[in-house]
């Protein structure tokens, strides 16, 4: 995606599909890495899990028509629940069914939209799995990324400098996770044992903000 | 990884093809989403039990379809939870107008994929009633976290009220029996060795030559605490005290007493286990009047064993011993 | 060493214990010497069945006591052979006035104890008939060697006999019986970790972590080859093609399939084993029409399995169907 | 027991009692190393069994009156019988039991005694085992003894010379077990691995003949 349809405009379906594929590339790449982190803190499958999530969902959208973005999303959403299970499938599921309803229609997304997105999306997240921040979730990463993201833009970044300002505040947030002792998901179960370990969710919820940030940033 | 498999990924499959294989008098299986299901359901003007959960727990739950017990099973992957299609399907598949009742662990990933299934069948006008088990003592309890494990009293809470089912009891009464199964049973379990994930292929957590893992979950998960190796009666002692208390269990009670293998503890040392949990008993004044011994809920091939004490009462017992037939528990038929 | 035990002397006189305290229903045990009896023995008029051997095979074979199998087990100790003033006081025990049937595996040690047995039995005017099970296609045959391994085929003669003898057969039916079941029966069993001796502390042999022992017995001896591990569907094949061809069992042959766990192995493993068993015979047009799958004769914690087949006619396969009650069998009772 | 009642003339009843009182802490002092032999080529009892065996023998023959050597012997045998299982216990029971019978009602055993009890001993293991030299059995020990101790009476040595040459016959007959392919008990399963180590059983008897060399001795 050139300069043409930089994202100082705004994103388009194919860029929404490229950071979809992107993720589930990163996913993939980071597979044994997600589930080792799963291992020390919950029960190895993290990593297997959104793998095998993402890539159906990713053999599903090569069959959609139309340039509906809401569309898109709510289909990776769908096939998430339907293929992955545990707390991941849920979770990110709803995650993506939510940004799906809201983006439901537009062919594009302006910044602003992108912001609603991702805040419905957070939103969804917290209504399924009661998870406040601090609880060593993956709510711990994307809180921060969706509050960074809608107060650069309020300051008036580009979308650009936003999208990075988001993915740096996921980093952040992911980071913060490994002195937390987890007090929701599997983690919870080993009480003070889960200190010193990154939670895998937060982890791949970086991720998924981070390629956003790569697969629409401008220069390239 | 030395596992009798064939690609880690077809675990799963290739298990309920066996399954499905070696049980046709018994049970159905379905492909996509995958669930297994009593060979004549759906049972008519009988609630429908369906439990489901991440395998590698063999042979529950797939193994406890059949009379007297579950009309449909849904296994997700190993230790991870089904997804709601599959639950809905199963759902259906058995659905006898009487309505149907999910049995849940108390996972986080297992209550939430139930609840969308839940969701999702009572809009299509099916009577789902969900009880969520969560009886391991393991875990400190709160309202801020994801609560106690679903563990050990699943075993008993599916036989039960399989037998209540069979008896023509109403959903309410079923969900209900299921809800007083929970709260007068309790487990903690223990871990010799880790296991090993098919997919991932190494040890969940690594365990010194002379340590034990206290407090395990069924899922590899490291438990609440690790200690050097002990004789089976310091084990015994530190699995049963905080099981009695937590109810507590009193003198005078009756109570079935539950010994199960976490998959790689072989029968000899269940009954080392159990002689000691009866002694333990006695000393309190707590009669065992029924027990099941082996391998039921497992964590693939730790090894390692956990202990469930269920409080009895005339009701519970004359269910406990009506009749069952499915391939992992089979009596009185 | 890794257990849930006390202190390594005490395992089978705790496990037996352990025994005693959960079936009460079902049997009883004596100690010095020890045996474990029928709770309802002597059964007047009914030929008794007395098996025994090492320990370390559990539920084989004192959990194979009750209706419809064995009247009394001799637990040895760990792997060795019971002595054979175990196997006199529990001959005379059980011994209903109809005689007495003493099922020996094929091992030096079990066969000389059982014969001294037998003779001084028959010295104090007990009918006493033995029957040798030498099932285990590993070993070569030869008169000049001890012969071949009584594995998995014995508890197969141990359920059909049982039924056989509840039916008030003649002690000499119901040995030609045993003979008939062990002609029919052949296994072959492997082993992807030792197990460890409680009394010798470690691993009876070293395995590297690619390898496998194909064509051991149930005494943590190796096998007759050390192989790089491979997917089950190698395993199967080359445990069950030595099987079959060995009777042979040919085409149209009706056969029980007993995918049996070697201890170690979980359930979700034996079912792919069984799936690939499974397609394995109906490739050769043999029909699995019964089945086991299961720990029921084990080598203590041993990682593995075992595959034995039984060719069934009518007569087999109605006294497999019938009503059994122990602690490790039980259907239709 | 010292010079004067030196074997030269023959082996009293206090002398058969504290052979046998030596076999069993050799065998106790051995027990790891004969178990660690099974493990190799059997399921690693051996030495569990027989040490069982005797230290339950010793204890009933404290129990003991009178100067029967016959009746020694035959208590040995039966309380390893009944105390031993496994093939080691119907053998060494046997061995025992078989001397027990040829040295009936004697409270003394000349040399040709001692041969002729060590010779029924063998008849009896080979009858209950059917075992022939060549095996891999104890009777690769027991066969050479025997017939070293006779032939060294028959050529005059001295009862002291006899049992150290029968001793030798024994170690050298259990050593020679090391190449065998075993044809009897547990290690025949093995087939072609079984050569390469030393047989278990042989090993026990090798010490069993050892301990009456040592205990009878003159020179002590
Ligand atoms: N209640 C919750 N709210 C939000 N995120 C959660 C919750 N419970 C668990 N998670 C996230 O899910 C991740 C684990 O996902 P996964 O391993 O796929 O599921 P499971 O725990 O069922 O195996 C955790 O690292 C955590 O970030
Ligand atoms: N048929 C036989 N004749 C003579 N000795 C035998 C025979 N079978 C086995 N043995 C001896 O017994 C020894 C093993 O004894 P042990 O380990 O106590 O019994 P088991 O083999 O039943 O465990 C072998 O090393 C061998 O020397
Ligand atoms: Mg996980
Ligand atoms: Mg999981
Ligand atoms: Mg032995
Ligand atoms: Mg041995």
């Amino acid at each position: 995606m050139g300069r043409l349809d930089s994202v100082g405009v705004s994103v388009s379906y194919a860029q929404v599909l490229g950071w979809v594929k992107a993720f589930a590339s990163t996913v993939a790449e980071n597979r044994e890495y997600l589930t080792r982190l799963d291992s020390a803190i919950g029960d190895a499958d993290h990593g297997t899990n959104i793998d095998r999530g993402m890539k159906a969902a990713v053999a599903k959208l090569d069959g959609l028509e139309g340039d509906d973005i809401g569309a898109l999303l709510k289909t990776v959403g769908m096939t998430l629940v339907s293929t992955v299970g545990g707390a991941g499938g849920p979770l990110y599921g709803t995650l993506f069914l939510q940004m799906g309803v809201a983006t439901a229609g537009k062919s594009e997304l302006a910044p602003d939209d992108w912001a609603a997105a991702l805040a419905a999306a957070v939103n969804g997240v917290q209504m399924r799995g009661k998870a406040e921040p601090g609880d060593k979730t993956m709510i711990d990463a994307l809180i921060p990324a969706r509050d960074a993201l809608s107060s650069a833009l309020a300051e008036g970044a580009s979308f650009d400098d936003a999208l990075v300002r988001s993915a740096q505040a996921a980093e952040e947030g992911m980071q913060a996770t490994i002195p937390l002792v987890a007090k929701k998901g599997r983690a919870s179960y080993l009480g003070e044992r889960s200190a010193g370990h990154q939670d895998p969710g937060a982890t791949s919820s970086h991720l998924l903000i981070k390629t956003a940030a790569e697969a629409w940033s401008g220069d390239d | 990884m030395k596992k009798l498999i064939n690609r880690p990924e077809d675990v799963v499959t290739e298990a309920i093809q066996g399954m499905a294989a070696a049980h046709p008098d018994l049970l159905k299986v379905n492909f996509g989403p995958n669930y297994v299901y009593r060979a004549d359901a759906p049972v008519q003007g009988k609630v429908a039990l369906v439990s489901g959960g991440g395998s590698g727990h063999e042979p529950m739950h797939g193994g406890f379809v059949g009379m007297g017990m579950l009309d449909a099973a849904c296994p997700g992957e190993v230790f991870t939870s089904p997804t709601p299609d599959q639950m809905i399907e199963a759902t259906k598949a058995v659905d006898g107008g009487a309505g149907v009742l999910h049995i849940v662990k108390n996972y986080t990933g297992d209550v939430m994929n139930f609840d969308m299934a839940a969701e999702l069948a009572r809009g299509e006008g099916i009577d789902v009633e969900a009880v969520v088990i969560d009886d391991d003592v393991a875990v400190q309890d709160s309202l801020y976290t994801a609560g106690r494990r679903g563990v050990g009293t699943t075993v008993l809470a599916e036989k039960i009220c399989g037998a209540a089912a069979e008896e023509k009891q109403s959903l309410q009464q079923v969900a209900d029996l299921c809800r007083k199964v929970n709260e007068n049973g309790r487990s903690m379990g223990m871990a010799l060795t880790s296991c090993i994930v098919p997919t991932a292929g190494t040890p969940t957590f690594e365990l010194g030559a002379d340590e034990m893992e206290i407090g395990i979950g069924i899922h590899g998960e490291p438990g609440r605490e690790r200690r050097k190796l002990a004789p089976a009666s310091e084990i015994v002692e530190s699995l049963a005290t905080p099981v009695i208390e937590d109810i507590p269990f009193e003198e005078g009670d009756e109570v079935l007493a539950f010994v199960n293998s976490m998959g790689g503890t072989p029968t000899i040392e269940l009954y080392v286990v159990f002689n000691e949990l009866h002694k333990l008993l006695e000393d309190r004044g707590i009669k065992i009047t029924r027990n099941l011994i082996g391998p039921y809920i497992t964590s693939l091939e730790m090894a390692g064993c956990s202990i469930t004490l269920l409080k009895l009462d005339d009701d519970l017992t004359r269910l406990w011993d009506a009749p069952v037939h499915t391939p992992g528990l089979r009596w009185a038929a």
